[in-house]
């Protein structure tokens, strides 16, 4: 198997990856791929370098085998990750966006974003089980445009947070984003809004609501839901922040300390209550999920 | 001169001149009330052309213009008896939000908005209207404090935007700005909306979540600077002019997009021309929306409040 | 008359206050006068030295007429310069302390804090009206016993708050104190839960709270009533804070930075809504009142 | 040995001698049966005197031996599926507090405690158990959180007090205690609180207003510290000692001073010589309380919480 044949072995001088931040440090190996059959089969790590097997990192959670770097993972990877298989339903599927503000180049920019992500909009959401509880989920994708939230996103979140209230179940939403969509301009802005009322009467409720921050989880989403959980969980070293790095650096004219508006930064800061890796997220999430269930059948 | 805008140049130009000519006549006695006449009768077509097709761009320099009344002037032509209440509780007290209670006309109402400084001195000391976590904080301790005592809110918003800085970020300007949205949301008081300035993004809606949302028909909102939108899209801030054309950040777009309910008009050339007839129509339009919204319920008040939020977007 | 001779005129060599500190810093006079004398007509800002007639003092709101220093004002002095004339009816003026732990000389205490201070505990309450707003006042006593709350001070507290739900009055206290009273024990230390847990009530009455921080207000009572009115007011430089300064600087070995835990320090931090001045209480006091009692009638 | 408590020296040496003449009979088959008998009779009235006749300021000592066991080891062996919740989502995560959600029995309940260090770095990470505001903010912030999904909070206190530091004080001691303390008062769901060692003043009481209150037999539990009693007294904290036996902070005072309910015994010389035995019995405890509790009406609820501090005081 193809698989078995590579494992172990590096392939470096080739570009396998569009980040050229990397390449300088790859050592040059004799043994050279087409670049074509390379973009589909490996990948290197953005952290060690280390070139990697697609299908070997898809099988690890989506991370680096040798430094346990986390890669994005696609929304729907991660709705295989947390839900029991074929629990799934999803929402809302077909919402598309528009090009409300007749923004150039905007409608380009869809279909680009769709033809990467394979997704429609940069979120899916839907219903399913963790561990047998039933629970409602939104997963944002950050390979559709940055995961970035316009009207689509917000209406989809609403609506998920909509049906939750209706069907008296808990909310889990994994963020990762870049922020509001500029190019629906202040509609994307409101979104923010939007999201935060339902969450509200999803409050009022008292159904539980269990933000989980991955990377990166910025801008207007860090300012609306993410922010929101009635417990905020976060992926180790997941970027989290109001503002961009590169803005702040911008303002205060200095280059920000390490670690800086990372996971860990954010739990001594008060805002995460707890990271947790990723292969032990499941088991978390069913557990806070199974202590607050209990909670509701006891009092109600 | 140097507060005047560039667009305005024309018309204080000409200005100049007929007061000069009127001078001239008056000193050497000699009849130009003809030529005044016609330099007036231009003047009037000039303006008329210049203020009735003012570019977005150019309502972005009169909404962020120095002259441009703040929260505070507002305040203290709207309201009686207003008295100032500072700090979160928490951390701090942040300068570029203000807040506390007042009157308008007989009923007692909470006030909050951004403050933006009127020179240097006052700018740093306000941060430029650019607010830290706690200065959204101390706005949420004082509309609880509204709610509390069943006074409606009064917001004006006029903000480049929060601050991005260190501490800011350190202190949860997301979660603070979060927090207000989602309180906002929920709060068992009228809200009432004033943009009387800049709307700079989250900044801005941090302080705007409500029942009634009216913006100064010069007044912008959006969800970048232009300035912003333009190097991200073309790596240059200097083509803010042509961003602005494009992001639709206007009273009309936004009355247009249905983000708002209302345009307050302004004089020619924007409020700092007549604070005294713009402050009454803020009154105005503030008492007749207050009087509706104090009859209804606090479930149908809160209902049709997340209504309006909820509709808010386009998509297919 | 007396008063008119001695204006003015410095009697500087003549110890007229138990405070040595200040007593350095004096120059010497050739007019000498009686202790007994002194002590009775003349006392001497703490802030500026300047030596003033005590009934200068009292007429001017106890402020030094030269530097403007806030002396410390006697309960009843208050309630006269904040309630109109003739308004106030005294609550519980009997209640008294016991000794309840057997403390040593506790007895001897209250005797000797009685004597000095012509009041029977550390707190005077009762109602009246401001400005024809009737109002529950609670005011406490900093020559007696330092202004420390035991059990008495929690009661009255208490039952003012009580007596404030039951006639839907809004309730103002004017702290002066250096926290819970040792000499009770544990029971100072519950009468914050006790009084607090009052203040819960009055506010789920929506009846305002306006407390207003007078130097010192320290301690026990710092955390509890006085950091929980709706409405927070202070005198300028009064003195604010859990801990004592020189407590702090033991614990953390080193000196105080100028102004920390004063009112204006406390402001900046966001720990006071206002500071105002002493002139200007009363009217200030009115205001709030009035804005809040029109809001009463509204919705009710 | 220099963990053990001076008063029981006498003790230990003799345990040792028994010991030593133990083993010296075995390895020299000489047969003491009889003077280890009378010793091992010594020794057991040498504990009964010792043990039975604890003074305060022993007390004192044992509720802060450094073998005494600290809040997460009581939840260790009280409740199962602990999750440890952190942050006051303000300003900072404050280690010498800990709390979350966990199982107790069939109960699901929110725990939250003071935490002391186990050695000198956990001790620093932990600042000795004396809490900043952030973290009686993140106590509250739980606490609500219970009530909202109406869970019971289980309190474990055990403190010095509250730190009295420069940045405490800035950052509102006074105000984060003062707020603990009246939203306490009102919270809709069921509190127990158990003093397991040292119950330090304010910075303990912040924690302490609940439903229940129970203390193990040897913490403590006092509006100051026997050496800062002994300092302002006497002007000297060496006589703490002293200013223990007049100051009546035992379990045993409190309860006749009716500011506690129930005192847990523990076992001869302190709860670290048999942690799984009084962590039985405070789980007891606090399920026979727990199961009353959620049987009466909130209002009730809240009407007794009330009626218990409101009565506390002795005047006339
Ligand atoms: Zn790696
Ligand atoms: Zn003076």
């Amino acid at each position: 198997m193809l698989k078995a044949l590579f494992r172990k072995k590096k392939y470096a001088t080739v570009s396998v990856d569009n980040d050229n931040n990397y390449s300088n440090n790859i050592k040059k190996n004799e043994n050279k791929i087409q670049d074509d059959i390379d973009n589909k089969l490996w990948t290197k790590c953005k952290n060690c370098g280390e070139i990697l097997l697609k299908e070997d990192i898809k099988e690890d959670l989506y991370t680096c085998g040798k430094c346990n770097y986390y890669f994005r993972i696609p929304a729907r990877e991660r709705i295989n990750m947390i839900f029991d298989k074929d629990t799934f339903t999803e929402y809302d599927k077909d919402l598309k966006a528009s090009n409300p503000l007749e923004f150039p180049e905007y409608d380009k920019k869809l279909k680009k974003a769709t033809d990467k992500s394979k997704e429609v909009e940069a979120i899916v959401t839907g219903e399913g089980d963790i561990k047998g509880i039933k629970t409602v989920l939104c997963v944002m994708e950050a390979n559709f445009m940055m995961g970035s939230m316009g009207s689509v996103v917000g209406e989809k979140i609403t609506r998920a947070i909509e049906k939750a209230i209706e069907k008296k179940l808990p909310v889990i939403i994994f963020c990762a984003s870049g922020g509001a969509r500029m190019q629906e301009g202040i509609l994307s802005l409101m979104q923010m809004g939007k999201t935060s009322a339902a969450l509200n009467r999803l409050s009022d409720e008292k159904l539980p609501f269990i933000s989980v921050l991955t990377d990166p989880t910025t801008g207007g989403v860090t300012a609306s839901f993410a922010m929101l959980g009635d417990i905020i969980l976060a992926e180790p070293k997941a970027l989290i922040g109001f503002a961009g790095p590169r803005v702040i650096e911008q303002t205060i004219r200095q280059t920000l300390p390490e670690g800086f508006q990372r996971s860990e930064f954010l739990k001594e800061k008060g805002f995460v209550d707890k990271i947790v890796k990723r292969k032990f997220l499941k088991e978390k999430l069913y557990k806070i999920l199974y202590i607050h269930t209990m909670g509701s059948e006891r009092y109600e | 001169m140097s507060n005047n805008l560039e667009f305005e140049k024309p018309i204080i130009e000409l200005e100049n001149k007929i007061g000069e000519l009127e001078k001239f006549s008056k000193e050497n006695q000699v009849d130009l009330s003809n030529e005044i006449k016609i330099l007036k009768n231009k003047l009037n077509n000039m303006k008329n052309e210049i203020y009735e097709n003012i570019t977005p761009w150019q309502k972005v320099k009169i909404a962020r213009h120095k002259e441009r009344p703040t929260t505070l002037e507002y305040i203290e032509k709207i309201f009686t008896d207003f008295i100032e209440f500072h700090g979160d509780r928490n951390y701090g007290d942040d300068n570029a939000i203000v807040g506390g209670i007042a009157i308008l006309e007989d009923t007692p109402v909470t006030v909050i908005g951004h403050q933006k400084g009127k020179d240097t001195k006052d700018n740093i000391k306000r941060n430029f209207g650019m607010p830290h976590p706690e200065g959204y904080r101390k706005a949420l301790r004082l509309m609880k404090q509204a709610e509390k005592f069943n006074r409606p809110v009064i917001m004006f918003v006029d903000t480049p935007g929060a601050y991005c800085g260190l501490e800011a970020e350190q202190r949860g300007q997301g979660e603070a700005i979060a927090t207000n949205l989602l309180k906002m949301s929920g709060l068992k008081t009228p809200i009432l909306v004033v943009v009387i300035g800049e709307g700079g993004s989250g900044g801005a809606l941090g302080l705007s979540i409500g029942d009634r949302i009216c913006m100064l028909e010069h007044s912008i909102y959006s969800v970048i600077s232009p300035e912003g939108l333009s190097s991200i899209l073309w790596k240059d801030a200097s083509l803010a002019e042509k961003a602005a054309d494009i992001m639709k950040l206007t009273s009309k777009d936004l009355l247009d997009l249905k983000v708002i309910d209302k345009i307050i008009k302004e004089p020619p050339g924007g409020t700092h021309k007549d604070l005294d007839l713009v402050s009454e129509n803020i009154k105005k339009y503030l008492n007749d929306e207050i009087s509706k919204l104090l009859k209804l319920e606090k479930k149908e008040l809160l209902n049709n409040r997340y209504k309006k939020v909820r509709e808010i977007g386009i998509y297919k």
